[in-house]
């Protein structure tokens, strides 16, 4: 009953969290909503025992992924009225699409959800049970090769955000080092042959 | 036994003409042993090469030749030296990739002609328009760019049908020999999709009205070389593809569908005919009356069933056949010599326009000379091989129907009102202008492509018995073939 | 007799033709008309040998094949050559027409740069011809019937810088297109019907020919017989120029007067009656055939003999008269007197080159005039031609004892006997047209030979006799046309001359019930004598001379009074007009249409580029979808996202 | 207790709203890109939970991929920005439409 009452509450937190998000003015505000919206979330799953990936969410969204965001937010100088623009008027339109979403998707839940177990509680997990361990099982087990792909899609958006945002400055003195082993002496020196000078 | 793709660098300052010339006669001195070893017997594929090529799929490099390929292939390799020594000095821009390219679309076609493997045949096929496509692309006149893309979209979509219907043969033979197709037996409604996709494929080359209008386009747009090997060679794909694919493969189809395609033809003949009187551009009506004798052709290939359902008997059927046949070789020399009178006249005013000549007799009596045999042949005078291929289809057409024989004989009156007229208007009369007052006859390269090709004609015309020999095993065979239901 | 005499007849003109315009300058012009003499002189030698085997007693036609052109489907296409009495008469009359013509020409010819073209031209017809003549078989006839239209057109716009000339050699060679239009029809049928081409062949089956039938409209069965030798004889009245396809002939004259005397008199527009006559055992079974052959040469004889009235220009005279001449025999063939028919043409062959070639030795004369009304009194200063003119014109108006009078007496007499549909209308015109060739023969006569000279000043001083080379072929010409009747009437109409090469049914022999009655070439000419014909032609010639020479002033006046008849000849029934106007450019018109809307509006335009504008349209429709906004592209994906989901919920229940 | 359904409605909430935030946000990348972390946040809820509850710990696991896609996704998306910005000096959406057809 107790776990009930902090579901209860930390989902209100959430909603409320990711409401916050939606309809902030200002990017840096949405920004904390959407930390706090992490935060509770990672609280909620660990109130199921996913205790791995509650950490995770925790460290790369809200010290990672959440802290760059905010790092554009402020560097790039942006109108924040003008962006704003209209709010009112979609807003409508954006509460009935999310008004149908809902709908559909309690709807599946309740009318096929006849096979799963909705309304069963959640088994506890047998003692010295550690999700970290089952996860890095499936993970470098079974899963391994989509393990080695996601590092590698790591590695390119590294790659990639850094050639996006590498700015070639003019005027920047670099060596060119395959310039300097090219040149021939012809570039450099040029001979000249003359008479010798004579008093006149 | 052929070689099929060659290409030749350019080398030296001029002298890759004569090495491309060299090329192609000695393709030609090599395809001779085609007639002189061929077994006049037999309806029997000969001078086969069989090698697997993709053998997961069945694909075979499978050539050979019958009664119905091999005069193609002579002719193919008779014009193409034609073509270049034609070329010799008209061509200025790209001249060595000229050559090149006229090799390379001399051993498509001799592949196209020869392939057995439907896959190979396709292959061939596709790989032509290619050349072709460049030819007139970057040798071609003023709206080359839209006569290109015509073309290229036509024939395309034509062969993209052809491809499914090869496709369909393929899973249902489990092979891609076209002669297991011939033997393959098909149910009506599978027939009639494929005889209505190889007909697409094939009606646009042939061409047939009316998906014509991409003939005139390219011809005027194409440099004399290009044209003749369009008018002599390419068109006769369409003939062959219908002798080699659609009889053969789908004869209940093809005899449920003839009437359409005589008629097709007909109106070929007589609407096509009288188009051709209005033309102002020479080129123009030249394409104009290649697409109302190749109507003639495939009323040829398709009047078997109508004589079959008339009087219930055989005679007619392999006549009409022979004499789509003849036609289309007679028509390749016919045509391609009086595209390279154009091309000659061409090259010394620069325009193609009936108006801006006259008179030319006065200072090209040699060339006259050539160009009104050549029309006469065009008109069909006996004596000369345009002649032959109508003489027999119209005789067959009589015993299919009195009223096919009289369309089909209106040939007569309208090709002589076009060719002699346009006679009558740029060779004959007093000199028009300076431009033709300017003019100089033939050197003696013309005069040497020109004669050629009048002996051909005339040979052809007074003594077409060796040719008519060499396909009739062929055509027998296809007769008591096509004559067997499939169902 | 074998067939290396007749590949020898037909390849020496040929050879010459080949050798005089291949040759250049190699041959030169002497070595062009020598070449070209020597050969066609050859072929008239052999072909004289030829009819006097052929006239021995107990000869057999020789019928050989001398190779195969092609065979297929079974049917062996041939050529070959048939000579019988037929082939052997008409190889004479042709190679020595030929022959005069050729001497003639060094003459007529002299300045003109294109000498040896000429005779390189007048070669190869004389091949045509005899090709034409000699077949035996329908493909070769069709090949030398096609031979001598081109060269006809070839000759036609010899002068090709005349634009008069090459519309004329045009329309000629028009014209016999559309007769080979049906000519190739009727082989066509032939071979349908017979399965095969070979005379033989064919007229051993022709018999049950009339029996079966071919349904050309539903319903309507026609006999065999007759649609092939209906088809048959469109070829026939385009090469000799029957009415309504004669309007090349007139026009041919823009050719030079050689080429008019041996091509447009002599042989080639006879081509035509031969090849009925060869036809006989066809055109025998059929009765319908037969009359529309009768009234359409009987409405030829009599029309144009009309037109010939009112003419001015001396050639035009002369192929007016030849129109009629052609109508006369092709009446005699659709009387089924095929014998007479041929006969006429051979005296015709005669008599009309000579008169052809008479008129153009008055043409040198005048150096190229030819309107009869700037003649007269010509008599004077040429008297070869103006006493051979005279022969010629008895012989044509059929002057009793002039060959002319036996050849058109027997078909008067024999269209007279006969008995199908249509003989008494021929008869009339036959006899109204013996009158009217009269008057317009002597009407020429009398403007260009006699009365006063109305020549311009230039030309009377240079009047003077042609060169022997032009006056011998006139003599040697005038011999037969005024004695070559009265030898051959007998056997050649009535001595079973044509046996064995011309059949004719019991019921159609009008020249058999003739020879019953017939007693030699003398007691003709008595009967003649006695004849309403002669009466009419002397009253022709009567009527020629009171008119012109005697009351210069009375045909203006006949023209002011007739004025709309006047009109009508002088336009020629107007069918020329009818041809340009209506058919040339009504096919232009109907091509023009075809193209502009068939195939520009229709096919390029609607299909063709109509498919890749639809495309087009489309695509530009379709385009401002795509706005460039990215939420435009989330707020799509969700509603796709949204309604996807709708349809996987809603979709069992 | 907690059952599954408490945690798919709130993810279905979650969903619902920043779907609704990509409507009422449309102009401003930044909060497009918040939003759809939001939107993956719901999604990992439905996995994680249904994980658990099925007692199938390869849903843990996609979670994973999924952390790792949208951490890339976002480097991305806001390296995109940063040189959005500096070429055209706005981030606003509605002036991006280059791409139009």
């Amino acid at each position: 009953m107790i776990t009930l009452l902090i579901f209860g509450v930390l989902a209100l937190v959430l909603v409320s969290a990711a409401l916050g998000v939606i309809v902030s003015r200002n990017p840096v505000y949405a920004a904390m909503w959407l930390v706090l919206s992490f935060v509770t979330s990672a609280v909620l799953w660990l109130l199921i025992e996913a205790e791995f990936l509650a950490i995770v969410l925790v460290l790369v969204y809200v010290g990672a992924v959440m802290v760059l965001f905010l790092f554009v937010v402020m560097m790039l100088d942006v109108d924040v009225a003008a962006t704003r623009e209209g709010f009112t008027r979609y807003a409508p339109a954006g509460t009935v699409v999310a008004a149908v979403i809902v709908a559909e998707l309690l709807s599946v839940l309740w009318l096929r959800g006849s096979g799963l177990p909705i309304a069963q509680p959640l088994a506890s997990q047998p003692a010295g049970h550690s999700n970290t361990r089952e996860i890095g099982l499936a993970l470098y087990g079974s899963h391994v090769f989509e393990f080695e792909l996601a590092a590698f899609l790591l590695l390119l958006a590294i790659v990639a955000a850094i050639m996006l945002t590498h700015r070639q400055r003019p005027g920047l003195k670099v060596q060119d080092i395959a310039a300097q082993v090219r040149v021939r002496r012809e570039d450099r020196v040029r001979i000249v042959k003359m008479d010798a000078e004579r008093d006149p | 036994m052929l070689a099929s793709g060659r290409s030749d660098a350019a080398a030296g300052a001029r002298a890759y003409r004569w090495l491309a010339l060299l090329a192609a006669v000695a393709t030609f001195v090599a395809s001779l042993p085609l007639w002189t070893q061929f077994d006049r017997t037999t309806a029997h594929m000969q001078f086969v090469e069989r090698h697997a090529w993709i053998p997961a799929f069945r694909v075979e490099y499978f050539l050979g030749v019958d009664g119905f390929s091999m005069p193609l292939i002579l002719l193919t390799t008779f014009l193409t030296p034609l073509v270049l020594i034609a070329s010799w000095e008209s061509v200025k821009l790209r001249q060595a990739q000229y050559f090149a390219t006229f090799l390379i679309l001399e051993g498509l076609m001799i592949g196209t002609f020869a392939a057995l493997d439907a896959l190979l045949f396709y292959v061939f096929w596709e790989a032509m328009l290619i050349p072709m496509f460049v030819i007139i692309g970057v040798w071609g006149g003023e709206r080359r760019v839209y006569a290109t893309v015509k073309f290229f979209l036509y024939t395309f979509l034509g062969s993209v049908f052809m491809l499914v219907a090869l496709v369909y043969l393929y899973v249902r033979a489990d092979s891609y020999s076209i002669l297991d197709f011939h033997a393959l037996p098909l149910s009506m409604t599978e027939q009639v999709w494929i005889f209505l996709a190889f007909l697409v494929a094939f009606a646009v080359i042939v061409p047939m009205w009316p998906v014509h209008t991409l003939l005139p386009d390219a011809h005027v747009e194409a440099p004399a070389g290009g044209s003749v090997i369009l008018a002599a060679i390419l068109l006769k794909m369409g003939g062959y593809g219908l002798l080699r694919f659609s009889l053969p493969v789908v004869p209940d189809a093809s005899a449920l569908l003839a009437p359409m395609v005589i008629g097709l033809s007909l109106v070929a003949i007589v609407y096509i005919g009288l188009v051709a009187l209005v033309q102002q551009d020479m080129k123009k009506l030249i394409a104009y009356s290649s697409v109302a004798h190749m109507g003639f052709v495939t009323l040829g290939i398709f009047l078997a069933w109508a004589i079959l359902g008339r009087t219930g008997d055989m005679p007619g059927i392999a006549m009409g056949i022979t004499g789509g046949m003849v036609q289309m070789i007679s028509h390749g020399f016919v045509s391609g010599a009086l595209f390279f009178c154009m091309g000659v006249l061409y090259d010394r005013l620069h325009t193609r326009q009936i108006a801006a000549y006259g008179g030319v007799v006065n200072t090209m009596p040699h060339f006259a000379a050539f160009m009104v045999l050549f029309a006469m042949a065009n008109v069909g005078l006996p004596g000369t091989s345009g002649f032959v291929g109508e003489f027999l289809v119209i005789l067959a057409s009589l015993q299919a129907s009195f009223w096919y024989a009289l369309l089909a004989a209106t040939t007569l009156i309208t090709s002589a009102g076009y060719t002699l007229w346009m006679i009558k208007r740029v060779v004959f009369g007093p000199v028009a202008n300076d431009g033709v007052a300017g003019l100089h006859d033939i050197n003696g390269r013309e005069f040497l492509v020109l004669g050629l090709l009048a002996a051909s004609v005339l040979a052809l015309g007074l003594w077409p018995a060796p040719l008519v020999e060499v396909m009739s095993a062929s055509v027998d065979h296809l007769v008591s073939h096509i004559l067997q239901s499939k169902l | 007799m074998d067939s290396t005499l007749c590949i020898a007849i037909v390849l020496c003109p040929l050879l010459a033709s080949l050798v005089a315009g291949l040759g250049g300058r190699l041959v030169g012009r002497t070595g062009a008309h020598t070449v070209t003499i020597a050969g066609v002189a050859a072929s008239c030698v052999l072909s004289l040998l030829v009819l006097r085997d052929q006239l021995a007693p107990g000869a057999e036609p020789f019928n050989e094949t001398v190779y195969t052109w092609l065979v297929t489907d079974g049917v062996r296409m041939q050529v070959g050559f048939l000579v019988d009495h037929l082939t052997a008469l008409m190889m004479v009359v042709v190679t020595f027409v030929s022959l005069m013509v050729h001497i003639y020409t060094i003459g007529y010819m002299h300045d003109d740069p294109g000498y040896q073209r000429f005779f390189s031209y007048i070669s190869l017809f004389t091949f045509a011809m005899l090709m034409l003549v000699m077949a035996n078989n329908f493909m070769q006839l069709f090949f030398g019937w096609e031979g001598v239209g081109l060269v006809s057109y070839l000759l036609i716009g010899f002068w090709y810088t005349r634009p008069t000339a090459i519309f004329a050699s045009l329309k000629a060679f028009m014209v016999n297109r559309v007769g080979d239009f049906g000519f190739i029809i009727g082989i066509a049928v032939v071979l349908g019907y017979t399965g095969s081409l070979d005379y033989q062949q064919v007229f051993a089956q022709a018999a049950s020919l009339q029996g079966r039938q071919i349904e050309i409209f539903s319903g309507m069965p026609w006999s065999v017989a007759t649609v092939a030798c209906l088809a048959l004889f469109v070829g026939a009245m385009a090469k000799s120029a029957q009415m309504p396809l004669h309007a090349w002939l007139p026009d041919s004259m823009e050719g030079p007067t050689p080429i008019s005397a041996l091509i447009h008199a002599a042989t080639m527009v006879t081509a035509g009656v031969f090849m009925v006559a060869r036809m006989s055992p066809l055109f025998e079974q059929s009765q319908t055939a037969l009359t529309v052959v009768l009234v359409i040469g009987a409405t030829t004889a009599l029309l144009t003999g009309f037109i010939g009235v009112v003419q001015n220009d001396i050639k035009r005279v002369v192929a007016y008269s030849t129109l009629s001449q052609l109508g006369y025999m092709t009446t005699a063939l659709g009387a089924s007197a095929y014998a007479a028919g041929i006969f006429h043409l051979m005296t015709h062959a005669f008599f009309k080159a000579l008169l052809f070639l008479a008129a153009g030795s008055v043409i040198v004369a005048l150096h190229h005039e030819q309107d009869i009304r700037k003649m007269g009194g010509l008599r004077r200063h040429m008297p070869v031609t103006y006493w051979t003119s005279l022969a010629g014109s008895l012989a044509l108006i059929g002057f009793p004892g002039f060959s002319g009078f036996f050849s058109k007496d027997a078909i008067i007499e024999a269209v007279g006997l006969a008995t199908i549909p249509g003989a008494r209308y021929a008869f009339v015109c036959l006899m109204i047209g013996v009158f009217v060739t009269a008057l317009y023969s002597f009407r020429m006569f009398f403007l260009v030979f006699h009365g006063e000279e109305r020549l311009d000043e230039e030309a009377r001083h240079h009047v003077h006799e042609s060169p022997w080379v032009i006056t011998l072929p006139l003599v040697l010409l005038a011999i037969p046309s005024v004695m070559i009747g009265w030898p051959l009437i007998g056997p050649v109409l009535f001595g079973g001359y044509f046996d064995g090469a011309i059949l004719v049914t019991g019921e159609h022999d009008v020249l058999g019930e003739m020879g019953r009655e017939f007693h030699g070439p003398g007691a003709f000419l008595l009967h003649g004598l006695s004849g309403l014909p002669l009466l009419l032609s002397l009253a022709g010639v009567a009527v020629a001379w009171y008119a012109y020479l005697r009351n210069p002033a009375l045909p203006d006046l006949v023209r002011r009074k007739a004025g709309g008849v006047y009109t009508l000849l002088v336009n020629k029934y107007y069918l020329d007009d009818f041809n340009e106007k209506i058919l040339m450019r009504g096919a232009q018109g109907v091509g023009g249409l075809l193209w502009r809307i068939g195939d520009v509006v229709l096919i390029d335009g609607a299909v063709v580029n109509g498919s890749a504008q639809a495309v087009d349209w489309i695509a530009a429709r379709v385009r401002r979808g795509q706005t460039g906004y990215l939420y435009h592209y989330a707020f799509a994906m969700i509603i796709g996202l949204a309604a996807l989901l709708g349809w996987i919920v809603f979709r069992g229940a | 207790m907690i059952t599954l359904t408490h945690y798919m409605t709130l993810s279905a909430l979650l969903f619902a709203i920043s779907v609704a935030g990509i409507f009422i946000n449309r102009k401003n990348v930044i909060l497009l890109l918040m939003c759809i972390e939001l939107l993956l946040l719901a999604v990992n809820f439905n996995f994680i939970a249904l994980s658990r509850f099925m007692g199938d710990a390869t849903g843990q696991v996609f979670v994973f991929f999924i952390l790792t896609v949208a951490a890339a996704e976002s480097a991305i998306g806001l390296a995109i920005m940063v040189v959005l910005f500096r070429t055209r000096r706005s981030i606003n959406v509605q002036e991006l439409d280059v791409l139009k057809g």
